[in-house]
């Protein structure tokens, strides 16, 4: 028999960069990639010619791709908004610094308050009957009441995304640490931890994986309430640049406001991902084992 | 008291009664149960999964409150009438059945994390004896990986390191080995008799497993099923130090038939009562 | 021995407690019951302190106290426009979530069941799942001919992404046994389609419905704002509070935002009851 | 030299007592069978060169230290994987996917949640829909009253404790009528006791009917009770160290195990395995033990 084989070839394992190639160089030989051009292209294609190609009825009123590529990247836009204008990245940097503002707030309130409600009984008796009251409101029904409470433009604006994001962190960070093995806590206890210890080294960490899935829906539920809150008051952003060029029918910019939107909303939810694998690396090379 | 080192870890547990309270039903779950264990003797508790088994081994390291009796730590009470909750402590270390290494610490940081937040030695001090720890236990090369990065086998020996590390009196292993093959085990049983050879610590032991409890134990201990009580106490007399060929002699096999008996007749007892209870 | 261990467990036993002696010694509910009040009160004083007191407190001092709110509600209680809105809101919900449900569901499943389709179609989606639904509004409005119509277009945005998503995961995580075991008794891919991989997705599917049923509320409220509002005959929760607010009565914002809080309690308490019954297998234990 | 002795020992055991199953028994047989999984890097071959031959009407019994490859044996007789190179073939013909001739009990339950353990038991046949409505449910009725589920029929799988999961499982498999049953460590998860009454319950089934059966196990008391042939593994990458014959008397107690004989046989595979355990302890990753 030839059991005296080497079990393990053992090559040389590519890291980083080489891995990346490697694997991209795998996928290349099966058919997904030629099939995600065929899907992008068959919706690109379908939007041209409905739009553009064939001017069927009511889609004729919607800008076509062609057009709207030609517009942003038309160093003199037509319509005053392109990739070459300065406007558009003081939309975008509105945009980016009030959800950075709000997220912060956020995680910082939220964090440490669904911490606090899920390390002590007493202290989340006390406070989740008030949050679950109030979560069923949506954040919209908050518009005018935060243009009462905060004056001018910036503050209603910042105020609605941060709320909405403070009840998902806060609820998440909950659920997280409610999702801690109990034995962990008697472990701990059982080594001569302090209370303090017990938070920082057993609450804290543990809670990590459920607090940054929060934290990934959080700022999406950012973006999606600053969307919200500019379209309906504001005089800056991403929000108010749709709804201004719906306005003034220049629906061209308004579809690039909607693609930046998108493509700025996916950063930094994949920000957010990436801080968190920093943050918890056993997990991280936990899971690539199992998916191995 | 004796003197400190020949009688580390004498566990004395004495007409000890518990009665949970859940809802309002009263449910007895150990039954005026007395035990003597003297130190540095493998008690192994062996009976039917639910008896109780676990609410004793609560109580001696402190999770739970005990309804009546007394329970003594070389001599000192640990628990008892004027103290239903015995306080936790670093002199007994409990190993927990689905093992409870922090999975968001390295296995060194986790053998290191008693003696440092004892505040008995300082960081380095602690790591470097960690360290030390994990490579005696066979484990070295792996103290820098988390505990979701290596197999069942290790996590559970560096978790057992962990205790010892605090140099305890007593070790409370509650069926630690339970998810495991049967070929795994016995190299896991393997290394916790190396460990006990080593350093003599008392271990209270709990398996429903009876290959488990005579091969490893001094003294094998079957309860009764719900509420638990001692049913029949049996002493084992096979010489240390043992290996797996021990599971295979005479000896051993006229022990395990001795002591079969009752154990069956209990966990039938229990089995039939999760039926009933299904049904 | 023995008599002594019966007698023992005989006297243990106590009887059970009933329901409401659970509720009312239930120490969560009472601290629950007392920091709303606590919360109401200190609501109340805030408000009124500039009445009270003359001193105003910031940010929440401008909102109205709880007793103007409660009169104001029982005001309007009698008037059909605020039970119309409800009725208007209520309906353009279910209507974009219904639709999103229809076709979410199924094209979910397509993208789990077939590898090509996933190929295919998954990466538009992806592009355009980002892009938050209220940014669509404007364009919906240009393209549907009716206000009614983009109202539940954007509407069922909101949810058929969230709905996918949860119903593609959830497809794809059924655990792979399940699948063997019917093949080897001889099913074919039919009956693996309905018989293991549609049992199998449900409860992930009514976690998207319930998530979706939130988003869907928000959308319809910021549409109605938006564009219900500028039109007449709109109507609508949202209209409703956006009015309110034009029209400078606070407390009926806070109305209509309470109201609109029970609406969306409501629906998604009706969407974990539609869950419930149809997992019966999930409702034990 | 291992091949060799694997080919005489066909047919050898005693199948005197199985007149009425010769025909719905059937022979496996594993030839010269290659699996390996990983990248190019990484590649290990799980299997390398595997070849067995299994007898009809017989209870064969794989024992092996976890992580050894035994699942990936399972898939590849089941029709859920392809060896890389080589053949797997039923009563000589190729085996190239699932099919109801050969039933999988798993390692974990795998009856599906959302069916009653009634509904669970008579899916098979309900969807090939090869039996008349009445037949079925007399078919099914006396499986549920042979594993004593009667009362817990109409009950979900997560209402049932673990012993009576695997026992309706066990319906639900042999309600198809299978040439070959193939357990994939049915019993692991249980506590000891309901083990014990499994492996006794499954053993009177198997003594009925004598049905082609592989199990597969890392206990090796389980396998000295339920084995006619016991065959232990090696570990990755998988060949077979050693063939026992198990001639303790059928129909089988479990008191057997306590016999002088029973011991001589786990003496014998004790050796082996705890050395190909050790092994695998040395070198082993998460993914061995799951």
């Amino acid at each position: 028999m030839t059991q005296k084989n080497p079990t393990v070839n053992i090559k040389e394992a590519p890291t980083g960069l080489a891995l990346k190639i490697y694997n991209w160089k795998k996928s290349l030989k099966t058919l997904t990639p030629y099939l995600m051009l065929v899907g992008i292209s068959l919706w690109l294609g379908t939007y041209y010619l409905f739009v553009e190609g064939w001017e069927l009825p009511r889609f004729n009123k919607l800008p076509g791709p062609v057009e709207v590529i030609t517009e942003w990247i038309n160093p003199d836009p037509d319509w005053g908004i392109s990739m070459f204008s300065p406007i558009y990245y003081e939309h975008i940097m509105i945009s980016c610094r009030r959800i950075m503002i709000a997220f912060t707030i956020a995680t910082c309130l939220g964090v440490p308050l669904g911490l606090f409600m899920g390390w002590s009984k007493t202290f989340r008796d006390y406070t989740f009957p008030i949050l679950e009251v109030l979560r069923p409101i949506p954040i919209l029904a908050w518009v005018p009441l935060a243009i009462l409470m905060f004056s001018g433009f910036e503050t209603p604006v910042i105020y609605l995304a941060t709320l909405a994001s403070l009840f998902v962190t806060t609820l998440n960070t909950l659920l997280g640490v409610e999702s801690i093995d109990k034995e962990y806590f008697r472990a701990a206890k059982c080594l001569g931890s302090k209370p303090h210890h017990v938070f920082l080294h057993i609450v804290v960490p543990g809670s990590l994986p459920f607090i940054f899935t929060g934290l990934q829906i959080s700022i999406g539920v950012a973006w999606f309430s600053l969307v919200a809150a500019e379209m309906v008051s504001g005089e800056f952003g991403l929000g108010y640049m749709i709804m201004d060029s719906y306005m003034n029918i220049t629906y061209v910019t308004m579809v690039i406001g909607m693609l930046t939107l998108g493509f700025v909303g996916w950063v930094s939810s994949a920000l957010v991902r990436l801080a968190g694998n920093r943050m918890m690396q056993w997990r991280v090379r936990a899971l690539a084992l199992e998916g191995r | 008291m004796a003197d400190q080192n020949t009688s580390r870890g004498a566990i004395s547990i004495r007409n000890v009664t518990k009665i949970y309270d859940p809802d309002g039903v009263n449910v007895m779950a150990v039954d005026d149960c007395s035990l003597e264990i003297p130190a540095g003797e493998v008690c192994m508790i062996v009976g039917p999964s639910g008896c109780g088994k676990t609410t004793l081994l609560n109580a001696i390291a402190g999770f739970h409150s005990i309804t009546e009796g007394e329970i003594y730590l070389d001599g000192q009470l640990l628990c008892g009438p004027s103290k239903p909750k015995a306080e936790q402590g670093a002199d007994r270390m409990v190993v927990f059945q689905h093992g409870a290494l922090f999975p968001w610490k390295t296995l060194g940081e986790n053998v290191a994390y008693g003696p440092i937040v004892q505040g008995v030695m300082s960081k380095a001090e602690a790591h470097e004896k960690a360290e030390h720890m994990l490579a005696e236990a066979g484990i070295g090369d792996v103290a820098h990986k988390y505990p979701g990065e290596v197999s069942s086998g290790m996590a559970r020996r560096s978790e057992i390191v962990r205790a010892l590390i605090n140099d305890p009196k007593v070790l409370l292993l509650d069926e630690p080995y339970r998810a495991m093959d049967a070929l795994t085990k016995s190299i896991m049983h393997e290394s916790l008799l190396e460990v006990y050879d080593k350093t003599k610590v008392t271990i209270f032991f709990i398996t429903h497993d009876l290959e488990e409890a005579i091969f490893l134990g001094d003294k094998v201990v079957v309860m009764t099923t719900r509420p638990a009580t001692l049913k029949k106490t049996v002493d084992v007399k096979i010489p240390r130090p043992r290996d797996y060929q021990t599971l295979t002699t005479e000896e051993f096999r006229v022990l395990v038939e001795e002591t079969k008996e009752a154990v069956h007749e209990e966990a039938k007892k229990a089995f039939d009562a999760g039926e009933r209870e299904l049904a | 021995m023995t008599d002594a261990v019966q007698s023992k467990s005989i006297s243990s036993v106590s009887k059970k407690k009933s329901k409401l002696e659970k509720m009312l010694t239930n120490k969560s509910l009472w601290r629950g019951v007392v920091a709303l009040i606590g919360a109401i009160i200190f609501w109340e004083v805030c408000s009124q302190s500039k009445v009270w007191f003359g001193v105003e407190i910031p940010w929440i001092g401008k909102v109205p106290p709880p007793t103007e709110v409660i009169a104001a509600w029982q005001k309007i209680l009698h008037y059909t426009g605020y039970w119309e809105s409800w009725y208007l809101s209520t309906g353009r919900v279910f209507a974009g979530f219904t639709i999103a449900m229809i076709i979410g569901i199924p094209f979910g499943l397509l993208l789990a069941v077939n590898r090509y389709f996933r190929d295919v179609f998954f990466p538009p989606f992806e592009i355009l799942r980002p892009i938050p639904p209220l940014a669509w509004v404007p364009a919906s409005i240009i393209f549907w001919p009716t206000t009614e119509m983009s109202i539940a277009f954007v509407t069922f945005l909101g949810a058929f992404f969230t709905i996918v998503i949860n119903v593609l995961g959830g497809a794809r995580s059924i655990d792979v046994q399940y699948l063997r075991a019917a093949q080897s008794m001889g099913a074919n891919q039919w009956d693996l389609f309905w018989k293991v991989i549609l049992p199998g997705t449900l409860p992930s599917i009514w976690t998207g419905a319930a998530v979706g049923m939130g988003i869907t509320w928000e959308v319809v409220l910021a549409s109605e704002m938006i564009s219900g509002g500028g039109q007449q005959g709109g109507g609508g929760l949202g209209f409703f509070i956006w009015s309110s607010y034009m029209g400078g009565t606070v407390a009926q914002v806070i109305v209509g935002m309470i109201s609109i809080g029970i609406a969306g309690y409501l629906s998604s308490s009706f969407i974990r009851y539609l869950g419930v019954i149809t997992m019966p297998w999930r409702r034990l234990f | 030299m291992q091949q060799s002795d694997i080919k005489n020992k066909n047919n050898s055991a005693d199948i005197s007592s199985a007149e009425k199953s010769t025909e719905n028994s059937a022979s496996l047989e594993l030839r010269n069978v290659c699996r390996g999984f990983g990248d190019e890097w990484s590649r290990e071959e799980v299997i390398s060169d595997f070849s067995l031959s299994i007898n009809p009407g017989e209870l064969t019994v794989l024992v092996g230290p976890s992580g050894c490859g035994k699942t990936t044996l399972v898939n590849m007789l089941a029709g859920f994987d392809k060896p890389d190179t080589g053949q797997v073939l039923l009563n000589e013909k190729l085996i190239t996917g699932p099919g109801m001739d050969r039933m999988v009990v798993f390692q974990e339950t795998a009856l599906m949640p959302w069916l009653t353990a009634y509904q669970n038991v008579v899916f098979g046949p309900k969807i090939r829909n090869d039996l008349p409505g009445r037949e079925l449910k007399k078919k099914a009725d006396y499986l549920f009253e042979k594993v004593g589920l009667v009362e817990f029929k109409d009950k979900y799988p997560i209402q049932l404790s673990g012993g009576m999961q695997r026992r309706a499982e066990l319906a639900r498999a042999m309600i198809n009528d299978p040439l070959v049953m193939i357990m994939d460590e049915p019993f692991r998860g249980l506590d000891a006791m309901s083990r014990e009454l499994m492996q006794e319950f499954f053993v009177r089934l198997f003594e009925e009917n004598r049905r082609t059966n592989i199990f597969v196990t890392s206990e090796i008391d389980e396998a000295i009770f339920l084995a006619d042939r016991l065959i232990v593994l090696s570990n990755r990458p998988t060949s077979v160290r050693k063939i026992i014959d198990i001639k303790l008397p059928r129909p089988r107690e479990l008191n057997v195990l306590s016999s002088t004989e029973a011991y001589k046989y786990k003496r014998d595979a004790m050796e082996l395995l705890h050395e190909e355990a050790l092994k695998n302890f040395k070198r082993s990753t998460p993914k061995a033990d799951s």
